[in-house]
């Protein structure tokens, strides 16, 4: 599972990459939100998978799956809201302001 | 042109549907502790309860029956989080330390009381605090 | 803190005061501050008898005693040598100055303080034991150089060799501070006196020649040896009181005192000799070629201080020779021409200052330095043409000036050297001789166009551009007049300065006991006479045909000067790296992407395949299910449809898809809590992303060009690469137990079944008290984005 | 005990799915929205009725569990899916899907051009 | 357990929030900031002293033991830059009071700014591996919105980059974050360090190490710092100034923590590589720097620059360097921030941030422009003053390690420095003064206390050096001894 | 046995999915797809119960109510927008 998990993270790291890549607003953050989904499922992965029951202690018959991944992926799960919100807002306010959602027009050398 | 929609059935609807959310949400929050659920959960789906209400109706209305400024409740949240910190600091213990005790009240018999609750509804606080102002300040852009 | 410190010290104390008390003078402030130079010149002075019976005197005053650095001064003949003409030229340039520089129209108060700032540098730079507070000072020299330079700070040229000399000099500077820390992790001491001391540990170091090389380019830089040369004319633009000051007595000289306090370390290897004896006699050469050339006064002066300075050091080059023996007449042999260097640096101080104050009166009164505008000024100014007179025949060499003494000790010097046979390449040293001449004849030269061209001749009023020329002010004669006065006396008691100066300075120089030298005038019909006739006789017979040759100076076209190099150079250097830096930085995120992605990952797989970090262990792997592949493929199936589709609300709602198989996935992975809140967040993400780019375009198909989409391909099949391999690497990588076990005693811990949220509220709630300040943060900063607008929006 | 669970629970929730299937066959193979917002509302809460009852009881009968979010769930997916389905049918009538051909009615359509013409004479 | 801690981190966040409850009353905002920034500083430097008398001080939050809990952990290198941190935040906020506008100052101005604090001084202080990512996400969501606070066209636009940018940065630290979980099972500092000392620092644990290195490279500005030159000239003086002080600064901490506390076992790779990225920082900092005529381009290639130097001396990882580093790093804090702010004071003078259409400025404001002038020597190192220490020690360190090449390149570039700063001060303040008093288009009124007061402090930490040696020697030597740090972390219990 | 039988529900549960997965790609009105999506929706929720079972935990109860309550919300959301043309009304 764990392999299996590494392959899936390592596809969706590729096709962020390649939105990320790719000039376009949307498909920026798109990318952007793949890869953070990438990187909780690697951190769940890095803390072993299905090794024990999920970690409520009244269901206490068998062992426990690592608490502390989870947790660190709940605190990164809402970081990543509250920076996704920031985000889409700033590049709508951006869009609205300069006309484009192309971020290869938003070089800004020229002098303004 | 057509003529103005009738949205009985939706508001009427909708107003038992808010209510089943809060209190699902009330129950998660209290979960917590034992059961999933938690703060930021609770808060959310109150949030999105609220969200419910700001959509079937419109936001000056539910704002004249519920005059809160979610700026502020936000920051009463994280507020009162940092204070549950601080509180314990006042009896010598560090920052941020958590006492539970398990006491014995009237009506719901033995009932486990933590200061970790407190912090969480701080935490809930901000958590819809936050939503609805993200949420009304996009509407509110015409967008 | 010593009475010496409190000398060196004093020049900055002055110049703390100048603000306050200068706007509510009367008098010119210059009466006030010549006190300060003043005072330390006598108290100087009062330094003689200690130190030429050859005692030392040394001082420490604490500044950050940890760290070893302190203000370690050290008084011996060759810090009084110089501390003496640094105060006393000092004196004398101040007093010029208060007849120089109108009370009204200067900002008086900022030029003394600059003047007192480099005064106390110099001082303590000459006397400073501790070599990173000799560094201090040094810089202290360039900056407060700078500020004279560029004292008219309206002007542009000004500003331009202001900025020039600064980057020179603090080039030289950082050099030399390189060659002092390489030194003094050898010696492991910063102080000077100890590295001598233990200066058979630093020759056998491997860092000895690049510490010996920093430390002359250092030198060399400060006293405008070639080719760093260039700074000294530009920084001509100086008030000419300055011009006196730095660029003759005391700055340019720092490089030579560099040189000769070095000289006990470096001495006597090969390298030192051939590089200080050599760069002296090119640029003695150089100097005194260019000097002929030029029409401005002032620029001729300075091409003749480069020259004299070339001189100086050539004679410390070739002194340096009696440092490769220990003792006997070989060591007496060669420290000749250190005892040379030193007094032609003291006789130079003196008629160079002179000249550069009879310049000053010139441009004063005059109002021009052009030589081709200037002449028959004899018959107005007939105390400025005896003090002129007095400068450059002791400068080209003639009796009865200290100038013919040392000039004729350098020729001795430099016929020694032709007897050099301990290094290699000795050959070379025949050379020495042929140059000091030729330099010679050159100098002869362009004493003589200083002296002809302005006060011989006819005077055409015309051309000036101040009428009613007449005679400098006593007050703005009195100090060249005593300098004039110093050349004479020194040649008719040349020994009174070579015994109570000259000796003990030479002494320290050395570090080693040689017999007192003695100057005297007259020695035969040596070869050395021979030299100074053919000097004269061949500088008159080029003086009086110099139309003819001056031709010579066209082969040298300007575009190939070092000069025209350095501008050049300043202006490719800004272009070139403007067009550098503006060939990455385009401004398109796309491209700082791209660095960092490829950057990232391929030192990340570099580093992983480099250090044999590649070991699988698939044992600890969990099982797979049917059903897990199913949500896999499902996962990826969505990741590719977010990435192929040309609609918006696809991609929106297929990135949400994936999302929620996320939900699945923890679900599967025993992670209520993260299911929970994995739904609901997701829910609102996919929300926000239609709400927000429901009215922005389409994305549609862009036609991009293969070279991007295949850019694109690599980069992002490289990261992914990487990232499985890393992780699969990882999974298999377990050191230790993780800590979790601990947090499954919640319920006795933190009274709480669900351990997650233990961990969240209690063992964490630190990162949750943040974690949700951060999310406050992400909505102040959405309700700011959408309401606080510039005025005008130009929104569309 | 734990068979009889079993049994119900297996017997419910198989029925629930069948339903959901059969509504999800009826979502495509319907002809208009509004026709596929039967199959698609009707049917699944049905299924999904059948299929949470049905784990309701499992965990009644196994465990004597008796859980309230199962109820609280169940109540609120009877209650909103109607509703969902009326104001999505509401919308896309309003932004004028067509009917198929086959309908047999448009009450609405008299009563909005009546009302248009109304508006027109005012 | 040391409670004093927790202030320099809480009491910004609190007193932010409180704004966010008074929006309305501007005035006591800025009175409520300086004063609690005063006592932050207050606190710190009490801390400060505790540290010195005695040892690292720690607080475990929640009372919960060292590696499950989350701890503060102040040893002296912490608090020198959580002290330094809090002056110039102090000039920052007072200088912007009358620069910032008081349409910024109503949309949370001073609430962002102190929450920016927060997140510094948090990521200073943590001992925990994922607090210091959620606190570097505080401060990065904290300069977000600083950056973007005005809706100008530019500040949009670099905003977006900065964003992404950051964004990314901080999911490969996540991605640091999975990996040192998986192989060490913890994430508490000093508890890494243990287990990997007790382990070995194999192939793996290096490239994680170097994923570290790039990731906080990219928040530090060192090699793959593309973004942010034009990140720091987009938002006003203020804040740039505080950005250009801070916020790289808290990722050279996080690169000097990793490397003397975790990866220290294989220096003659990882601290070569950093000492290679910092060549390359300095040479590119230094030739985008010369070239502009642009005072915020030329000021962001320094900010660049000081990294590069920053890192020179811990690549070196000797005694000398390390000390340099320090020395640099503080002196860098104020320097910047002044220096910033006084560009900042020019473009508000004249309208205009190019070189060209400026001149002769110190005839009618001479104090600032010696107070420039100063402020360019400390930055290029011309002792006495500030910043020579660090040059001089960050020089002797490279040697000393043998990496002669690196210092040749700082000294080299220090030359640069002196080129494009000497170039705005000869621009900018001397030359015909074109413009007179009157048409000048902001004043230099109330602005020039901060100013003063920063300059005063880079010369006093030039020529007082010898008050702060004895502490920045004791944090040189908490830096090379990580056990001191890890004794302090587990305060002699037993290390699971 | 009567897990095979759960996971044969699974299955089934995930081709009526797939069916309602064609519906929303396929349209043709966005009204279609919204349904498409609130059948999802309330497929997952049983998709969710059916999991509970298999695995024998209550851990996920609240998984249901959640996905029930944010579909519909969702659903009029999107039913909003069609009508009107904005998602939240300022004032009616």
């Amino acid at each position: 599972m764990e392999s299996l998990m590494a392959i899936v993270i390592g596809i969706l790291f590729s096709i962020g990459t390649y939105l990320i890549l790719s000039n376009q607003m949307l498909r920026i953050i798109l990318g952007l939100s793949l890869i953070s989904h990438a990187i909780n499922i690697m951190i769940i992965v890095m803390g072993g998978l299905k090794t024990g029951g999920p970690p409520l202690l009244s269901n206490s018959d068998r062992g426990f799956t690592d608490a502390v991944p989870q947790a660190l992926i709940l605190t990164a799960i809402v970081i990543n809201f509250a920076v996704t919100a920031f985000l889409l807002v700033l590049s709508y306010r951006t869009y609205k302001k300069h006309g484009t959602d192309d971020m290869n027009n938003l070089r800004g050398n020229e002098h303004e | 042109m057509k003529p103005k929609a009738n949205d009985v059935i939706l508001h009427t609807v909708t107003k038992l549907a808010a209510i089943i959310i809060f209190t699902f949400s009330i129950d998660l929050f209290w979960a917590g502790h034992h059961f999933p659920g938690g703060g930021f959960i609770g808060g959310l789906t109150t949030a999105a309860g609220i969200v419910l209400l700001y959509l079937s109706f419109d936001i000056e209305s539910i704002q004249r029956n519920l005059p809160i400024d979610y700026k502020k409740m936000a920051a009463i949240g994280v507020l009162i989080a940092v204070f549950t910190g601080l509180a314990g600091m006042f009896y010598g213990d560090n920052f941020l330390e958590q006492t539970f005790g398990y006491f014995d009240l009237p009506v719901f018999g033995e009932t486990e009381l933590a200061t970790a609750v407190l912090f969480d509804v701080g935490v809930a606080l901000a958590v819809i605090g936050t939503a609805i102002t993200i949420i009304t300040s996009i509407s509110e852009d015409e967008l | 803190m010593s009475f010496l410190h409190f000398l060196i010290l004093l020049p900055f104390l002055a110049c703390i005061f100048i603000p306050f008390i200068y706007k509510k003078l009367n008098i010119h402030l210059g009466w006030i501050v010549v006190f300060v130079p003043l005072f330390i010149f006598i108290n100087y002075l009062l330094f003689i008898p200690s130190i030429s019976k050859g005692n030392y005197h040394a001082f420490s005053m604490p500044w950050i005693p940890s760290l070893g650095i302190n203000f370690d001064i050290y008084m011996d003949g060759l810090a009084l040598l110089f501390g003496l003409i640094i105060s006393g030229v000092g004196t004398l340039v101040v007093v010029y100055s208060i007849f120089y520089m109108d009370k009204n129209r200067e900002a008086l108060h900022n030029f003394y303080i600059y003047l007192l700032l480099f005064m106390g540098a110099m001082l303590g730079l000459v006397s400073s034991d501790h070599v990173l507070v000799l560094y201090t000072l040094w810089e202290l020299t360039s900056v407060s150089s700078f500020l004279l330079i560029a004292y008219w700070y309206e002007r542009k040229k000004s500003r331009a060799g202001a900025l020039k000399a600064m980057i020179i000099t603090v080039f030289g500077g950082l050099a030399m501070l390189a060659g002092l820390i390489i030194l003094s992790i050898i010696a492991d001491t910063y102080s000077i006196r100890e590295m001598i001391a233990n200066v058979g540990i630093i020759k056998e170091s491997s860092l000895f020649i690049p510490a010996l090389i920093l430390i002359l380019i250092g030198a060399f830089t400060k006293s405008a040896q070639f080719p760093f040369s260039i700074w000294l004319p530009d920084a001509m633009e100086a008030p000419t009181p300055v011009s006196a000051y730095l660029h003759s007595a005391t700055m340019v000289k720092a490089g030579i005192y560099l040189v000769a306090r070095m000289t006990p370390i470096f001495g006597g290897s090969a390298t030192w000799f051939w590089l200080v004896s050599g760069i002296g006699l090119v640029t003695l050469m150089y100097g005194s070629f260019r000097a002929v050339r030029q029409t401005d006064l002032k620029a001729l002066l300075a091409f003749s201080t480069i020259s004299q300075l070339g001189l100086i050091m050539s004679l410390l080059g070739v002194g340096s020779a009696a440092l490769y023996y220990t003792n006997g007449e070989a060591q007496t042999f060669y420290a000749f021409a250190l005892f040379a260097a030193l007094f032609h640096l003291f006789n130079h101080a003196t008629f160079k200052g002179a000249l550069f104050m009879v310049v000053g009166i010139i441009d004063h009164e005059t109002g021009t330095r052009d030589i081709r505008r200037l002449g028959g000024l004899m018959a107005i100014m007939p105390a400025t043409f005896t003090i002129a007179l007095i400068g450059s025949l002791a400068m080209a060499g003639l009796p009865p000036f200290n100038g013919f003494l040392s000039k004729e000790m350098f020729f001795t010097g430099m016929l020694r050297a032709t007897e050099v046979n301990m290094f290699s390449l000795e050959w070379l040293t025949s050379i020495f001789p042929v140059v000091a001449w030729v330099a010679s004849v050159f100098t002869f030269i362009y004493c003589f166009i200083l002296l002809v061209k302005p006060f011989l001749g006819e005077l055409n009023q015309s051309r000036l551009p101040k009428e009613k020329v007449h005679e400098a002010p006593i007050g703005m004669l009195i100090p060249p007049i005593i300098l004039g006065l110093l050349v004479v006396f020194v040649f008719f008691f040349p020994n009174l300065i070579g015994k109570y100066l000259l000796n003990p300075a030479l002494y320290a120089t050395l570090s080693a006991e040689v017999p007192a030298f003695e100057i005297i005038a007259w020695h035969g019909f040596g070869t050395e006479l021979w030299m100074t006739i053919g000097v004269i006789v061949f500088g008159l017979l080029l003086f009086f045909s110099i139309k003819r040759w001056t031709i010579i100076f066209r082969v040298f076209p300007d575009q190939l000067s070092i000069n025209s190099l350095y501008m050049s150079g300043l202006e490719n250097m800004e272009k070139k790296s403007v067009s550098l830096t503006d060939r990455y930085m385009t401004g398109n995120i796309r491209h700082y992407l791209l660095y960092i992605f490829i950057v990232t990952f391929s030192v990340l797989i570099i580093a992983l395949v480099g250090f044999d970090g590649i070991s699988f262990d698939f044992s600890t792997n969990s099982y797979i299910t049917i059903y897990d592949i199913g949500i896999v493929i499902a996962m990826v199936a969505a990741a590719f449809t977010t990435l192929l589709t040309t609609n918006r609300i696809t991609a929106i709602v297929s990135l949400g898809a994936v999302g929620y198989i996320m939900v699945m996935l923890f679900v599967i992975f025993r992670a209520p809590d993260l299911a929970l809140t994995q739904m609901v967040v997701e829910t609102a993400t996919t929300a926000l992303f239609l709400l927000c780019f429901y009215h922005l375009p389409k994305l549609g198909k862009r036609i991009e060009k293969m070279k991007f989409k295949l850019t694109n391909l690599i980069v992002s099949i490289l990261v992914g690469v990487t990232v499985t391999i890393m992780t699969l690497v990882a999974t298999g990588h377990r050191l230790f137990t993780p800590i979790n076990e601990f947090f499954e005693n919640a319920y006795e811990l933190a009274g709480a079944k669900n351990i997650v949220n233990a961990i969240l509220v209690d063992f964490r709630g630190f990162d949750t008290m943040l974690e949700i300040a951060v999310l406050f943060i992400a909505g102040i900063g959405v309700y700011t984005l959408i309401k606080l607008r510039p005025k005008g929006d130009d929104s569309q | 005990m734990n068979e009889s669970a079993e049994v119900i629970a297996g017997v419910l929730i198989f029925i629930g799915t069948i339903v959901s299937l059969i509504s999800a066959i009826g979502l495509v193979r319907l002809p208009d929205v509004y026709t596929r917002s039967h199959a698609g509302s009707k049917a699944s809460t049905v299924g999904v009725l059948f299929v949470l009852i049905g784990t309701l009881l499992y965990f009644l009968i196994s465990e004597g569990y008796f859980s309230i979010r199962l109820i609280l769930g169940i109540v609120f997916v009877f209650l909103t899916a109607p509703v969902a389905a009326h104001v999505i049918c509401r919308a896309a009538y309003r932004n004028e899907v067509p009917l198929t051909e086959t309908s047999a009615e448009d009450e609405l359509k008299d009563y909005f051009a009546a009302y248009e013409k109304q508006k027109e004479e005012l | 357990m040391n409670n004093l801690l927790i202030f320099p981190v809480i009491l910004p966040l609190i007193a932010g929030l409180i704004f966010i409850l008074l929006p309305k009353q501007i005035r006591l905002q800025r009175l409520l900031a300086i004063i609690t920034l005063a006592i932050v500083t207050g606190i710190s430097i009490l801390i400060m002293n505790q540290v010195s008398a005695n040892g690292t001080q720690t607080l475990q939050l929640g009372g919960w033991q060292a590696p499950f809990g989350i701890g503060l952990v102040a040893d002296m290198f912490a608090i020198l830059l959580v002290l330094t941190t809090s002056v110039v935040a102090f000039c920052c906020i007072l200088f912007s009071f009358q620069t910032i506008g008081r349409n910024r100052e109503n949309h949370y101005f001073h609430s962002l700014f102190l929450f920016l604090i927060t997140g510094v001084n948090g990521s200073f202080l943590t001992g925990d591996l994922f607090n210091l990512y959620v606190f570097f996400e505080v401060l990065l969501l904290a300069s977000y919105v600083l950056v973007s606070l005005g809706g100008q066209k530019k500040q949009l636009r670099e905003t977006m980059k900065y964003v992404i940018i950051n964004i990314l940065s901080s999911a490969f630290f996540l991605i640091g974050i999975a990996y040192m979980y998986r192989v060490t099972g913890t994430l508490n500092l000093a508890h890494i360090s243990v287990r990997i000392a007790e382990s070995g620092q194999d192939g793996f644990i290096t490239t994680v190490a170097i994923l570290f290195l790039l990731v906080f490279g990219i928040k530090a500005g060192l090699f793959l710092f593309y973004w942010l030159p034009g990140s720091y000239s987009a938002p006003p003086a203020a804040i740039s100034a505080v950005f250009a002080a801070l916020l790289t600064k808290v990722g050279i901490y996080a690169i000097i923590r990793m490397f003397t506390l975790i990866f220290y076992h294989e220096p003659e790779v990882t601290h070569l590589f950093i000492g290679i990225l910092a060549a390359l920082t300095l040479i590119l900092g230094g030739i985008g720097a010369v070239g502009y005529w642009d005072i915020n381009k030329i000021l962001t290639y320094n900010v660049i620059i000081g990294t590069g130097f920053i890192l020179a001396g811990i690549a070196a990882f000797t005694e000398s360097g390390t000390l340099g580093s320090i020395y640099y790093l503080i002196n860098d804090m104020i320097v910047k921030s002044l220096i910033f702010l006084i560009g900042g004071v020019i473009i508000y003078l004249t309208g205009t941030s190019n070189l060209k259409e400026m001149s002769g400025l110190i005839r009618n404001h001479p104090y600032l422009g010696w107070m420039f002038f100063i402020a360019a020597l400390s930055l290029i190192g011309i002792p006495p003053l500030g910043g020579f220490i660090g040059k001089i020690f960050i020089t002797r360190g490279a040697f000393e390690a043998g990496y002669f090449w690196l210092g040749a390149i700082g000294l080299i570039v220090s030359l640069m420095i002196l080129y494009s700063i000497f170039k705005i001060f000869m621009n900018a303040f001397w030359g015909e003064t074109i413009i007179s008093e009157d048409e000048e288009k902001g004043t230099t009124k109330g602005v020039m206390i901060p100013i003063v007061f920063l300059t005063v402090l880079t010369i006093g930490l030039g020529l007082g050096a010898e008050l702060i040696n004895g502490y920045v020697e004791l944090a040189v030597d908490g830096l090379l001894n990580p056990q001191m740090y890890i004794d302090a972390v587990f305060g002699g219990n037993e290390i699971p | 046995m009567f897990n095979i039988f759960m996971i044969l529900s699974l299955i089934i549960l995930t081709i009526a999915i797939l069916f309602n997965i064609y519906r929303l790609i396929k349209g043709p009105s966005s009204a279609d797809r919204v349904q498409a999506l609130d059948a999802i929706g309330i497929n997952l929720i049983a998709g969710i119960a059916i999991f509970s079972v298999y695995l024998d935990t209550h851990a996920f109860f609240e998984l249901i109510l959640l996905i029930g309550i944010l579909s519909f919300i969702g659903t009029i959301a999107f039913a909003r927008f069609l009508e009107r043309g904005v998602v939240i009304e300022r004032k009616r």
